[in-house]
């Protein structure tokens, strides 16, 4: 237990320094490429999402405008059949992709999750097909500023 | 220490939603503190469902989730007494679980 | 002295007339406070308050103008008003030459909600606070609307001598043109100096401040 | 197209003040939904059972107005005159005076450190998260009968509308008038019915914009900040008579917290 502790510790500390070195392969998996990525095409590209069609079977439910920024809540359902992931990119964030979620035998394609958003941004989500095809929506959500800045 | 975890797992209409609420900082590395310097990164990168064992989800997540990440999931039909076991693994290593039957 | 003793007059007057309870039921504004009232009130802001950082004890004490609003619920009589008014506006030193100083600074200023309170460093985190209220420059939408918008102030109102001289003083203490006005008085009240009120002047009335776009 | 859109966007941005519906519904509804609460439920379970102050004893025998350790409506039933203390009191006044005569703790140990953080929240807020829960679903029903309950209400209102300061504010500068915003926040005029009623069916609340729980005692507190004010002290008469002047404008309404705030 310590050595696994130990291990990914490191692997963390390299992940800070900026470097590329393979996580300890007792690890969950986690795309440092794809999370890495500053860019919303870089981060679709590195989940191999470029060229997703887009699809009304993807249904994004989220406010039109958020009061703050630090808590964005958003419901995503998938209706497009055999769904094997769904990703959640914020495309104006520093690092736009904030979350994967792979559905395997016995979990329904749906989630909801808290996101924080910097400014205002459209935000994408793209669910992959059993087929490996990948298919988008996006919704764009209004961040403000509230209250008395004290 | 990792903070507490609170889970609840209900049966809706053919399947089972389970929502999970755990204690986390969720460190951007871009804020400051209020003496002005650098808070480092320290978030959740995996979350895991699994059902009587059995992983059904696994999540990859950035500093993007909110602090004190909620997480709300459906699995497919269920019964009363399923075992649900969720558990994260952040940046520093760190892990933590929580277990619930199916109410 | 003798407004002083106007507007309590007229108070004592209008309470004699209608008897109003000292409550107000639910959902109304109650009656105007009475002196005795404003008494008691500064009696348990004494008691129960203390000071923190900045922020002394000796804010609680009333001046003229604040016990002049309180004694009319914000509508005192208007000769009363107008005297109180010009007392205020004497006290405002206006500085000779042009008050219009740097739109960008002033920009900052208005965006920054800081200052006066006891969480803040005297001297080092100023605001004026101007966006909590009014809408000012097109680029920002995130605005309030407690004040009236001010966008195009400079080019629908022009910037001569007097305009500058008006802004400036409205900015140093909006009491001396509106008595009870909600604006705070951000120059009287020692929040904001000659330099930053005349970048705020500057925000406003400069032809290539944004707010003139 | 694209202009449409932004022209629609913008158009939404700047109606808040004219809707009939907040343009924030949609974003309170959803936030609150998947608010993290229940952790500080939980914090505040343990605290209320946990042994401590010199008779260490817990507060499960602390009468918060429904009898010694009832907690189902008793959130919804304060602030109430206590005749024991002899005084209006407001939930956290309430539980400082449980920790001073059940613990025989010290006033200053107990409020050492009433407002927390994204870190680490306070014993006060735990148990005010705790607590408030038990009265989800029930009408607000503070005490309005007493003379002191009386006394209390009256002295809310006038400090609600009291301008002094080097700011000259007063609770009514920002919350006097129907349909104003601070930057984009819409503001709840407190002494009607209707803006007081949903915002006390929802605190204490977790705020977004600290990432920390807080309760009303703080937001009172918070308000003189803002206001350029000196401190209140915190479960002192001034801060548990605003509490109680809003509460009771807001009774009938049913209590469905602890919610979410900006």
């Amino acid at each position: 237990m310590n050595t696994v502790r130990r291990v990914l510790l490191q692997g963390a500390g390299v992940l800070a320094a900026g470097l590329l070195a393979p996580i300890a392969a007792l690890a969950a998996t986690w795309n440092k490429e794809a999370f890495g990525a500053k860019s919303a095409p870089d981060a679709l590209k590195s989940i191999g999402a470029t060229h997703a069609a887009p699809s009304g079977d993807v249904v994004i439910e989220a406010p039109e405008i958020a009061e703050n920024g630090a808590v964005v809540p958003i419901e995503v359902t998938s209706n497009v059949p055999g769904t094997r992931s769904i990703a959640v990119v914020v495309e104006k964030n520093p690092f736009p992709l904030a979350a994967k979620f792979d559905f395997l035998e016995g979990a329904l394609p749906y989630v909801k999750v808290n996101l924080k958003m910097g400014e205002t941004s459209d935000v994408r989500v793209v669910a992959e097909a059993a087929d490996g095809k990948r298919y988008t929506a996006s919704k764009n959500i209004k961040v403000t500023i509230g209250g008395c800045g004290g | 220490m990792p903070g507490p975890m609170k889970m609840r797992a209900s049966l809706g209409q053919g399947f089972t939603e389970v929502r999970v609420l755990m204690t986390h900082p969720m460190e951007t590395g871009q804020r400051k503190d209020p003496q002005g310097k650098l808070v480092p990164a320290h978030f959740i990168q995996n979350v895991t469902v699994k059902v009587n064992g059995r992983p059904v989800l696994e999540a990859q997540t950035s500093q993007a989730v909110s602090r004190n990440p909620v997480f709300s999931f459906r699995l497919k039909g269920g019964a009363k007494g399923d075992k649900i076991e969720v558990s994260w693994l952040d940046t520093q290593g760190e892990t933590n679980k929580t277990e619930t039957a199916v109410a | 002295m003798r407004i002083r003793r106007a507007l309590v007059l007229s108070f004592t007057a209008g309470l004699a007339a209608c008897a109003t309870p000292a409550t107000a039921p639910i959902g109304e504004r109650p009656p105007a406070p009475s002196p005795r009232d404003l008494d008691e009130i500064t009696a348990v802001l004494k008691r129960d308050f203390h000071e923190r950082g900045q922020a002394k004890m000796d804010r609680i004490q009333l001046d003229e103008v604040q016990r002049a609003c309180n004694l009319n619920a914000d509508h005192p009589p208007a000769d009363a008003a107008r005297a109180l008014e010009q007392a205020e506006l004497k006290k405002i030193p206006f500085p000779a030459g042009s008050l219009i100083g740097d739109w960008k600074k002033g920009e900052k200023l208005a965006q920054s909600g800081r200052g006066a309170m006891w969480s803040d460093k005297p001297g080092v985190q100023q605001g004026a606070s101007c966006y909590n209220c009014h809408q000012i420059s097109p680029k920002e939408t995130a605005f309030g609307t407690i004040g009236p918008s001010l966008a195009g102030f400079g080019k629908t109102r022009g910037n001569g001598a007097e305009m500058q001289r008006y802004v400036y003083g409205k900015i140093y203490d909006a009491k001396a043109y509106n008595l009870c006005s909600q604006m705070p008085r951000l120059g009287s009240s020692g929040s904001l100096n000659d330099e930053q009120i005349r970048d705020l002047v500057g925000l406003l009335l400069d032809p290539a401040s944004p707010v003139n776009q | 197209m694209r202009a449409v859109l932004c022209g629609a966007a913008l158009a939404l941005t700047i109606a808040p003040a004219m809707a009939q519906k907040s343009p924030y519904a949609d974003y309170q509804r959803m936030a609150a939904e998947n608010a993290p609460v229940e952790l500080y439920e939980l914090a505040g379970e343990e605290a209320w059972a946990k042994k401590q102050g010199p008779k260490n004893v817990s507060l499960e025998r602390c009468d918060l107005g429904q009898g010694p350790g009832v907690l189902k409506g008793a959130y919804a039933g304060l602030p109430r005159y206590f005749a024991d203390a002899d005084r209006v009191m407001d939930l956290e006044t309430r539980l400082l005076y449980c920790m001073m005569t059940l613990q025989g703790r010290a006033r200053e140990e107990a409020t050492k450190r009433v407002f927390g953080n994204a870190d680490h929240a306070s014993e006060m807020e735990v148990l005010s998260a705790y607590i408030a829960r038990q009265s989800n679903g029930m009408p607000i029903a503070p005490g309005t009968s007493h003379p002191k309950e009386k006394a209390a209400y009256a002295l809310g209102q006038k400090l609600y509308f009291h301008r002094a300061g080097p700011w000259d504010f007063s609770c009514a500068s920002c919350h006097g008038e129907e349909g104003k915003r601070i930057r984009m926040s819409e503001l709840p005029v407190l002494y009607k019915p209707q803006y007081a009623g949903p915002l006390m069916a929802t605190w204490p609340a977790y705020r977004v914009s600290t990432s920390a729980f807080v309760t009303l005692q703080w937001r009172i507190n918070d308000c003189y900040r803002q206001m350029r004010m000196p401190e209140p002290a915190y479960a002192s008469d001034a801060t548990v008579a605003l509490i109680d002047f809003i509460t009771v404008t807001a009774q009938g309404t049913p209590y469905r917290g602890p919610s979410i705030k900006r």
